[in-house]
């Protein structure tokens, strides 16, 4: 069964066609890896299940409801949680507040229910405190959580925006290069992780460059070159196609 | 129909004015994101010390009007430029690296301390620029009554922004005072010394500033310490209708705030002028977030 | 040729390299390990003078580097692809790339430079009048690393230049350095994909927590267990 | 925390030993601080430009001030109407333009606010009693003691201060407070981490606002004549510079600014021409010493469940 | 008990209309140090406390309060109307004797208050004295421009009221903005409209730049003003040129007071300042600070309830720089106040028959 589903979406800026008539499924409780040669449109189709931006032409489904026309955070609110490409963290705030705004969309008590210290809104605030702190022990950022985002190093500002991804409790949580900065022993740990995801019931779609990473990772690789779908199969279906190779990989030479 | 384009030719003149000192206030906002509150007094500076001067080296009468006023320009124009240049160096540089609005909050302390300063030194009523030091002469066109000061005027300010905007888009060092704006670390890597374009553009905003002030003088004769306030505000929202941090929008800002004032007044009402003005603006805003010629943001996520 | 003297860097209060020694001689590559928060990009920084030491010193060719400001860095021939690219977003590629020839006042070489740089990254000519700020990630870092070129540096200092690019490119970017170092520009190379830049360094060393703990030759490095595991992914 | 109590205590008592200028004074300082305290939601927390508010405090002074002279209604029981009206203005006006950027919204606002003003001269509705404004505002009456004299508007001006204080140091603390420092942080993100943001600027502002209106309220009792020159966009330069002064989001950084910008102009009184001169330097200078300002935020606390407490200690 | 006698002064030493408060000072200290030399009032010194409004109402509301706790008997100003009114209740409250030097607006003597007086008159006289003048010299087609301050657009709308009862028709009735440089625009409107005459009830630095304007517009249409253009920087600012044949209204200038009280202090004030004052309204606070003094004299007492009844009952026609003083019970001046004057060729400010 899929759980996001996305027909024939085109998006283009000024002259340029980023993406192109793109079809694809992403399957519940599966992992997808979406590949493709610099610029291909890669980052644009997350944005556009975001609703970072509108496609011009096209189709989302999630669950069967379109997300057409939706707001980002309603989008998130429905179950998508995502990274950015470019580490996009509150710097400024510790790292639990960071994941803190993750829970902000599954909690419900407002301003007034603040000022007059309602119990209600006590008692969510430790429930999110707790699921914060369950959210960041899971990435093993749970030991110093109340230093600024900004003191962790690259790596490990990738792991929180996860932490923070994840806080928002999705259905399907879409990563754009998890991995970039990382080396090899620390991309060793992420593979670990999303497997740790997805054994949580949460579906997975990547971007990602690291080819050890993708092939060993994903169920399903999806291949974009100048905005358009040119590949879809298994890591061993992928690493085979000869356009792929032309276009992307490149020959093996070692 | 002809009283409109007498109004129209009167927006134009008071735009000039306005586009002259936005001018200023786009420049140093586009290399230090710095809205600079300071700008209107260095346009006062501007007026005062052009009075002093005049009436001091007495150099209409020394070298005739023409040359007179010229020379006059550059010393007030060098002067306001070395002040700017001291505020700076003084008021903004030590604020670099901290929050943008703690800058903000400098500038408007800066703005006190001058308006101030010159209220101590010359006193709190109207000083008056000498009469008949500029041309009377007027232009009869069409049943239109143009005064030739108020073409003089607005042509300046044209000239000025022509050549702003060529140095900072076709040079290199226009090229460097861009990106000192948007980095100025990866500027630093480039090579450029980055304190050397503040202080430049520390030196041409202020300068335009004190232009102003002193046109401002010669052709209205009347000016007081609290008038940089006025024509600030108005300059930064001339700025920000033309898009901040843009030179021809600054210009195009100006005199199109000065043509709304004008038509405002005689069409709609006097009293409401910037109440009108000001409804316009946010109307543009609405509909161009950016202002007119702003540029879109490019961010990518 | 480029040599750090026990330098030490402070951030605020926290010093993040205590001591550290590099040298780099004429026409090589050299290449600097080490996990995430080690102090590689602070070590580089501190060589462009953007980050200046608390002790210790910079010196190039005996002249004292970590004295003067970022600018006269650049112009006594260093250039430094940054972290995070760090291009003028609100720029075109093309103003972006003149920048990068900043230093220089040989308009007709620069236009050869600017010609070889578009047939090394084609996808850049075809941008040259795009905003840089709205190119894709890969296509950015491109950017950096042709904006650092184009001022034909002597010593080129490079903070992970793959990052973000698809395979094929990886590959034309690591022979590109091969290339520019053939040409004489002496490199040092911060890399996460440890194994490539080893290929192509000829010396390396490797930083742990702001100290140096290893240096070697390339080739021994590579045969070196410790290194193997920590680095290599193991085995 | 006990430096706070001090503090307080100090001033609760203060009155006493000053004479009605110097409380009267205070008195100034604690409708700024007020005003500083809403204007901080806006400005400090959620990080939007605002140099308007004035306009806000406006309307609920004036609210104030045309219900009590019209229909006598009691001025203090006025006052949730006051934030009602001033808070439903900022949303009218605040929902087009609040999706403006930095210094564009700034102008905005600084637009809005002297709309209000011209407004106001000009007698807008033929209610607003055009530049003469509207006198004859009747003192607060709190069941049966009439408030007149500078050292009791002490008690009525700083009690809400402290409640004021105490609402807002709670709602920082909340899903609430976190949300506006996550979309001054960064926008993008916070959209995408599923927050509202547009819903958040609009709700600072209302809130914000609706405040500034409660205090326009005891403003207008205070004065009994209210006048357009009062809510100047000098005005709102003041609240903002206090904010920024004292410390952007921190109650007690606001409260200091409130103390400084108002009242060392009255301390440099001895200067009288050179007084604002030294004050703009002052200005300068403090800035210059603590960027940050002088009592800058300082990061929210939590308590961390054990189970991770005790991993960190192993 | 206490060895001198306090009097406060409360004017705008700072902010737009810095000069004013200060010229206020030079003649309130000059009065005292002339008063002290010849001995004091009640065998006591008077001192002059000054404290600044800054032109605005909250600061004078914490002017008012200072001055309130430094025990002085009376306070004299200020110039602007609504900068007053904000005072007003502090000082009644305190049992302080004001006298507004400035304040022209109607309202401010309708509330009772008991301690309230004015030197200056009101703008109700003005605007009659306004509306004859006009009638007297044939205008029929009448402008009216005001600035939106308290006092202007008062006495703008005294005339109006006035004009349109006699049936002149006002062709124009608007606002400018003051303090800025330009208004070509209004004045473009206003020639549209034709008018015989403009009567401009605001400050004289928009005053002399309307009629510089004006004159560079090429349009000779008569300007009259009202008392707060009778300042000698209008013509510095307008020029010569474009200042003659102005008219204004104004109470009587010093120079034209035959009195030796107003002759001497005029001559003293030249000496110790070296020129003479050049608002009226200093002068008129001068007068406050006369009257109030001799009240002390003439009741041997400090005490203000029976200091504001001589005032209201029993002071008549005092010989005050100004011309003759009496109070009504509202403590508003009584008597014709305003003259007209006309600018000639020269800039001086010619007193019309
Ligand atoms: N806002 C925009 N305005 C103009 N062009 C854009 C914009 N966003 C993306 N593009 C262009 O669209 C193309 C696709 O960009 P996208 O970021 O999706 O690439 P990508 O596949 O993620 O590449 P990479 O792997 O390098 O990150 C690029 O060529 C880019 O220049
Ligand atoms: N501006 C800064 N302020 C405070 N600490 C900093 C700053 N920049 C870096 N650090 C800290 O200094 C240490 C070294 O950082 P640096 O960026 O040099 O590491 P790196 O080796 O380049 O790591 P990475 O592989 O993640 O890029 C880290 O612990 C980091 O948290
Ligand atoms: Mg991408
Ligand atoms: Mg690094």
């Amino acid at each position: 069964m899929s759980l996001l589903r996305l027909r024939r979406l085109t998006k283009s800026f000024g002259g340029l066609t980023a993406v192109h008539n793109v079809s694809f499924d992403v399957n519940v409780g599966s992992i997808v890896g979406l590949i493709g040669p610099n610029g291909a449109g890669k980052t644009t189709v997350f944005n556009l299940i975001t609703g970072i931006y509108q496609p011009d032409q096209g189709e989302i489904l999630f669950n069967n409801t379109s997300l057409l026309g939706l707001r980002t955070h309603r989008i998130i609110g429905l179950g998508i949680g995502r990274t950015f490409q470019t580490i996009r963290l509150f710097q400024s705030l510790s790292v639990l507040e960071n994941v803190l705004a993750g829970c902000h969309c599954r909690m419900r008590s407002g301003a007034f229910a603040a000022m007059l210290g309602l119990g209600r809104h006590r008692r969510e605030e430790k429930e999110a405190l707790e699921q914060a702190m369950n959210a960041l022990a899971f990435v093993g950022l749970d030991k110093n959580p109340l230093q600024p985002a900004k003191n962790l190093s690259y790596g490990n500002q990738r792991l929180l925006e996860v932490a923070r991804a994840l806080a928002t409790q999705p259905k399907l949580l879409i990563l754009d290069e998890p991995a970039g900065g990382m080396n090899e022993q620390e991309t060793e740990a992420l593979i670990e992780l999303i497997r740790r995801i997805r054994s949580r019931g949460i579906t997975v779609l990547l971007i990602e460059h690291d080819m050890n990473l993708v092939m060993r990772v994903s169920e399903k690789i999806v291949v974009l070159e100048h905005g358009s779908c040119i590949a879809e199969g298994t890591p061993w279906e992928i690493k085979a196609n000869p356009r792929v190779i032309e276009a992307y990989l490149g020959t093996e030479e070692d | 129909m002809e009283e409109f384009f007498q109004q129209l030719t009167n927006g134009l003149a008071v735009g000039g004015i306005y586009a002259l000192i936005a001018l200023g206030y786009t420049m140093v906002y586009g290399v230090l994101k710095l809205i600079n509150f300071a700008h209107g007094d260095l346009f006062t500076i501007g007026s005062y010390l052009g009075l002093t001067l005049l009436t001091s080296l007495a150099l209409t009468d020394r070298l005739g009007p023409a040359a007179g006023i010229a020379v006059l320009a550059l010393m007030v124009m060098g002067l306001v430029a070395l002040v700017g240049a001291l505020l700076e160096r003084m008021a903004y540089r030590p604020l670099r690296q901290s929050p943008r609005l703690s800058a903000v909050v400098s500038a408007l302390g800066a703005s006190i301390f001058f308006s101030n300063t010159v209220m101590l030194i010359y006193g709190a009523r109207f000083q008056v620029y000498p009469q008949g030091i500029l041309p009377k002469t007027a232009i009869e066109l069409f049943g239109l009554y143009i005064p030739l000061v108020r073409v003089l005027i607005l042509g300046s300010s044209v000239v000025m922004m022509v050549a702003l905007y060529t140095f900072i888009q076709r040079t290199k060092i226009g090229t460097a005072i861009r990106a000192a704006a948007i980095d100025q670390d990866a500027a630093r890597l480039m090579g450029i010394d980055v304190n050397r374009v503040i202080l430049l553009v520390f030196l041409i905003g202020p300068a335009l500033g004190g232009a102003a002030g002193l046109m401002v003088g010669l052709h209205y004769g009347q000016i007081n310490f609290t008038m940089g306030w006025v024509y600030g505000l108005k300059a930064f929202t001339a700025a920000i209708l033309g898009g901040i941090g843009n030179i021809p929008g600054a210009m195009v800002g100006g005199l199109l705030l000065g043509v709304i004032e004008a038509l405002g007044a005689a069409y709609l009402s006097v009293a409401w002028k910037d109440a009108i003005a000001f409804g316009v603006l946010i109307f543009i805003l609405i509909v161009r977030p950016t202002g007119l010629l702003g540029e879109r943001v490019a961010e990518k996520v | 040729m480029l040599q750090l003297v026990d330098l030490h860097v402070k951030y605020g209060q926290i010093e993040v390299l205590h001591g550290i020694q590099i040298t780099v001689n004429p026409g090589e590559i050299v290449t600097i390990l080490g996990a995430n928060g080690a102090g590689k990009s602070t070590t580089l920084l501190t060589i462009s003078s953007l980050v200046k030491p608390s002790k210790g010193a910079v010196m190039l060719e005996g002249a004292p580097l970590h004295k003067l400001p970022p600018h006269e860095v650049v112009r006594r021939g260093v250039a430094h692809v940054p972290e995070g690219r760090r291009i003028f977003g609100t720029l075109t590629v093309q103003e972006n790339l003149n920048l990068g020839a900043f230093t220089r006042n040989d308009t007709a070489r620069i236009h050869q430079t600017l010609d070889w740089i578009y047939e090394l990254f084609p996808i850049l000519a075809e941008r040259r009048r795009q905003l840089a700020g709205t190119l894709s990630g890969g296509e950015q870092q491109m950017l950096a690393i042709a904006r650092g070129l184009m001022s034909q540096p002597r010593i080129l200092l490079l903070d992970e230049p793959s990052l973000g690019l698809a395979p094929l490119l990886v590959k034309t970017i690591f022979q590109t350095i091969r290339n520019i170092n053939a040409s004489g520009v002496t490199i040092v190379l911060v890399e996460q994909n440890a194994r490539a830049a080893l290929k192509l360094a000829h010396r390396g060393y490797v930083l742990e927590v702001g100290r140096i703990v290893l240096e070697d030759s390339a080739q021994g490095l590579l045969a070196n267990p410790d290194v193997q595991k920590a680095y290599l992914g193991g085995a | 925390m006990l430096i706070y109590g001090a503090v307080a205590v100090a001033l609760a008592v203060s009155p006493l030993f000053l004479n009605a200028y110097w409380t009267d004074v205070l008195n100034n300082i604690g409708l700024y601080a007020a005003l500083g305290l809403s204007l901080n939601l806006i400005v400090g927390h959620a990080g939007l430009f605002n140099l308007g508010h004035a306009a806000f405090y406006a309307v609920g002074a004036y609210t104030a001030a045309i219900l009590n002279t019209h229909f006598h209604i009691p001025i203090l029981v006025l006052m949730p109407l006051c934030g009602l009206t001033a808070g439903l203005f900022a949303l009218i006006v605040a929902r087009p333009i609040i999706h403006l950027r930095g210094d564009y919204l700034c102008i905005v606002t600084i637009g809005v606010g002297e709309i209000v003003r011209i407004a106001l001269i000009n007698n807008v509705f033929g209610i607003t009693g055009g530049a003469n404004g509207i006198f004859g505002i009747a003192r607060p009456n709190l069941f049966g003691w009439v408030v007149r004299k500078p050292h009791e508007f002490f008690y009525l001006i700083w009690g809400f201060v402290a409640v004021t204080a105490f609402f807002f140091h709670r709602l920082e603390n909340s899903r609430f407070g976190r949300a506006l420092n996550y979309l001054r942080e960064d926008e993008t993100a916070a959209e995408g981490s599923g927050i509202d943001t547009a819903h958040y600027k609009l709700m600072a502002f209302v809130l914000g606002a609706a405040w500034a209106g409660m205090v326009g309220n005891i403003y207008a009792a205070k004065m009994t004549i209210i006048a357009p020159e009062s809510f100047s966009f000098w005005e709102s330069v003041i609240m903002f510079t206090l904010i920024i002064l004292g410390g952007s989001g921190s109650i007690p950084g606001v409260l200091l600014g409130a103390f400084l910008v108002v009242g060392l102009p009255e301390v440099f009184r001895g200067f009288t021409n050179a007084r604002m001169m030294i004050f703009g330097a002052a200005m300068i200078a403090m800035m210059i010493f603590r960027t940050g300002g002088i009592l800058p935020a300082r990061p929210r606390r939590y308590t961390v469940p054990d189970r991770h407490l005790a991993e960190e200690s192993a | 008990q206490a060895d001198t006698i306090k009097i406060g002064l409360m004017g705008p030493m700072t902010g737009p209309w810095a000069s004013e408060g200060q010229e206020m000072k030079q003649v309130l200290d000059l009065l005292a140090a002339d008063l002290n030399a010849k001995g004091g009032v009640l065998g006591k010194k008077v001192e002059v406390i000054a404290d600044d409004d800054g032109g605005d109402p909250r600061t004078a509301a914490l002017a008012a309060q200072r001055l309130a706790t430094q025990g002085i008997v009376a306070v004299i100003g200020t110039y602007g109307s609504s900068v007053t009114e904000a005072t007003q209740n502090i000082y009644d409250e305190s049992k302080i004797i004001q006298i507004a030097n400035g304040s022209t607006a109607i309202r401010l003597t309708e509330k009772g208050l008991k301690y309230f007086f004015r030197t200056c008159p009101r703008d109700d006289e003005q605007g009659r004295v306004a509306v004859q003048t006009m009638a007297k010299l044939g205008f029929k087609n009448v402008a009216i421009l005001h600035d939106n301050t308290t006092y202007a657009k008062g006495l703008a709308d005294e005339a109006k009221g006035l004009l349109e009862s006699q049936g002149t028709k006002i062709v124009f009735f608007d606002a400018l903005t003051p303090g800025e440089r330009d208004y070509t625009a209004i004045l473009t409107k206003l020639k549209g409209a034709n008018p015989d005459v403009v009567f401009f009830t605001g400050y004289y630095p928009e005053a002399g730049l309307l009629l510089r304007q004006k004159k560079e517009m090429n349009w000779n249409v008569p300007f009259i003003g009202g008392d707060a253009t009778n300042n000698p920087d209008l013509v510095k600012i307008a020029g010569k040129d474009a200042a003659q044949g102005f008219y204004f209204l104004s109470a009587p200038l010093p120079k034209d007071l035959p009195s030796p009280e107003a002759k001497s202090f005029l001559d003293e004030f030249k000496k110790k300042y070296g020129s003479t004052p050049n608002s009226i309204y200093a002068v008129l606070a001068g007068d406050g600070f006369r009257v109030i003094t001799a009240a002390m004299q003439a009741t041997q007492s400090t005490d203000v309830d029976k200091l504001a009844a001589y005032l209201h009952t029993k002071l008549k026609d005092f010989a005050g720089l100004t011309g003759k003083i009496s109070f009504d019970e509202k403590g508003d001046r009584v008597g014709e106040v305003y003259r007209v004057y006309k600018v000639d060729a020269e800039g001086n400010f010619i007193l019309q028959p």
